[in-house]
């Protein structure tokens, strides 16, 4: 019994009672809260399974962009609570039942896992000094399985047509919806001078140490997105119409970029996504720039939700 | 050493999830939202007590990444809340 | 009992509590939170796989850790998604129920201008 | 050097950790949201402060150092403001607090 397993224990034990705390909570509000905190914790579990890439990333979007988008829903939403109706005493029961049982077949394949275990950690190391990166995670993403990371970026975009699509005919192509805070605030103001430009170096540092140690364009990307999105609900910047042609350019921009890379792998290397010998890390630091700027755009555009005002002409 | 920084980290998580009970309790939107903010501290202070004690100087990425958007969650909060309640009931608004 | 097992154990309750909400909760703002914690249970059961399959001096698998990084930024956009769906569908069918800013003339008029 | 060096690192995460569970203590027994707000500075300021100080000595230098320097700073920064924001807010909402 020594320290770091008391550690893990006091973790783990909030974590679960955060999450029964968020589902058995009276009103939307508090369980939103609740989910704020339990993305904290959940980053802090990824620190504790050595799984540092998913920490950042969890710490970015878990706790930061979707808590936003939760709280912004909630308080939307906060007058329509009392209407809803709630299940029946017989209807719980039978599911309590039914998620417990999942729950504890789900427990014994962890208690009781299958004799050997399967790992592809001593081939993903063993193939690594031929990209010319350092993270493991990185080179999974971008060289094993990039084929996964590409079609996830098309997601991405996919997502922002469906919330865009969302918007009323007369208001497609509009500006966004997101919450400006009206009151001129000198505090808000000033944090939003302030945070942004520790905020890109931290972004841009978070993709370039990604090859290497912990870190990559998805955790950069989301950090570049958060401090757009608190320039504009100062109001320092205004929020663009989504009919202008440069900010749809650079939400496919990084998509494309990797397409193109993914599809110049037929002629040099054989086949789609393959990188020529020698060149793998210079290629995919291109296309992990793009992927940043890309998806920086793309989550806080997601994060503002669809448009709901027409910009005056 | 070790053992000491992780029981540290042990203490001040532990400490600042009691803070929660604040989201239980309320009695305002706004308390509850303050006990978020303290988690928050708290689990900054927790990681970087981790990478020292673990020797994973990595860890302390995710403790920036944590402080970096320590704010973001509350002044969502504030700028939602406020707009929601400015407009909701016009009787109650001088202007 | 190991820390690993500690987590994995985490992981289904998630599962099991996330399921109970989605079953349960009428309102569709928690049904969403309710699917986003089942996500971050299956996330910690990769996690799991990940550590326990720790070699060649690395802390766990990178393969289930860099699917995991793609699960949360999918599911932050499915969330998004599913958001602004529901927004919309208050704004169409409880209009009254709503704040002001769900009916459309009314975000016309507060148009700052 | 060592052990004074230990000392030194034990004794300012523990007065460190006393104030985050003062900032604990503070917000769930203040009475109202004003002064609890007063609680969670002192957790930012002197209990993230006094871990890091503590810390200092055992990290790389100087890359590390600067880093949990920073990280100290933008909590210092964003709870300065977060507390401001709130207190305004709790301010507009009820006027008599």
């Amino acid at each position: 019994m020594n320290a770091a397993f008391i550690f893990d224990v006091v973790l783990a034990a909030l974590v679960f009672t955060i999450a029964t705390w968020i589902i058995a909570a009276r009103d939307a509000f508090s369980a939103v809260v609740g989910f704020v905190a339990y993305g904290l914790l959940l980053a802090l579990v990824w620190v504790e399974l050595s799984a540092i890439d998913v920490a950042l990333t969890e710490a970015a979007i878990g706790s930061g962009v979707t808590g936003m988008l939760l709280l912004g829903a909630a308080s939307r939403l906060r007058k329509t609570e009392p209407t809803a109706v709630s299940v029946g005493l017989p209807m719980r029961l039978l599911a309590a039942v039914l998620c417990a049982l999942i729950a504890a077949a789900l427990g014994f394949l962890v208690l009781f896992p299958p004799g050997t275990i399967f790992t592809l950690a001593p081939d993903a190391m063993a193939h690594l000094p031929e990209t010319g990166l350092r993270n493991p995670v990185a080179g999974v993403l971008f060289v094993y399985r990039a084929f996964d990371t590409l079609l996830e970026k098309v997601v991405l975009v996919l997502a922002l047509v469906g919330v865009w699509s969302l918007a009323l005919d007369r208001f497609w192509g509009g500006i966004p919806g997101l919450p400006v805070f009206e009151q001129p605030n000198t505090v808000l103001t000033l944090l939003s001078q302030l945070l942004p430009p520790l905020g890109i170096v931290v972004g841009i540092y978070m993709f370039w140490t990604g090859a290497n140690n912990p870190g990559g364009a998805f955790q950069g990307g989301t950090v570049l997105a958060a401090m757009w999105i608190l320039v504009m609900i100062a109001g320092l910047q205004h929020m663009p119409s989504t009919d202008r042609r440069m900010l749809r350019l650079l939400v496919v921009l990084g998509p494309a970029i990797f397409l193109v890379i993914g599809l110049l792998g037929f002629a040099l290397a054989g086949s789609f996504l393959a990188y020529p010998p020698g060149y793998a890390k210079p290629l995919i630091i291109i296309a992990e720039a793009a992927l940043t700027v890309s998806i920086g755009v793309t989550l806080g555009l997601l994060a503002a939700g669809p448009p709901e005002r027409m910009a005056r002409r | 050493m070790a053992s000491i920084l992780i029981g540290a980290a042990c203490f001040v998580l532990a400490a600042t999830a009691l803070g929660l009970l604040r989201i239980l309790r309320g009695p305002a939107d706004a308390d509850r939202m303050m006990a978020a903010q303290l988690l928050g501290t708290g689990g900054v202070a927790a990681l970087i007590l981790l990478a020292v004690a673990v020797r994973t100087p990595a860890i302390v990425d995710v403790a920036l990444m944590l402080a970096l958007l320590a704010a973001f969650a509350s002044v969502a909060f504030v700028s939602s809340a406020s707009r929601s309640r400015d407009k909701a009931p016009p009787a109650t608004d001088p202007r | 009992m190991s820390a690993v097992t500690l987590f994995g154990l985490c992981g289904p309750a998630l599962v099991g509590l996330g399921l109970f909400g989605l079953i349960t909760n009428p309102q569709p703002l928690r049904k969403i939170i309710a699917f986003n914690l089942l996500g971050t249970g299956t996330f910690l059961l990769f996690g799991v796989i990940a550590r326990r399959g720790a070699a060649a001096g690395l802390g766990g698998d990178p393969v289930p850790q860099a699917l995991v990084i793609t699960g949360i930024v999918v599911a932050f956009a499915a969330t998004a998604m599913a958001i602004a769906l529901l927004l919309r569908l208050f704004q169409e069918s409880g209009a009254a129920s709503l704040d002001s800013s769900g009916p459309n003339d009314a975000s016309e008029a507060t148009d700052p201008s | 050097m060592t052990l004074a060096l230990n000392i030194f690192t034990a004794l300012a995460v523990f007065a460190g950790t006393f104030f985050f569970l003062a900032g604990t203590v503070g917000l769930l027994r203040f009475p109202d949201a004003l002064t609890r707000l007063h609680a969670l500075t002192k957790a930012d300021n002197l209990g993230l402060g006094l871990v890091v100080l503590g810390l200092l000595p055992r990290v790389e230098w100087p890359f590390g150092a600067f880093k949990l320097i920073s990280v100290w700073l933008l909590v210092q920064l964003s709870g300065a403001i977060v507390a401001q924001l709130i207190a305004d807010f709790v301010r507009r909402e009820e006027p008599h607090a």
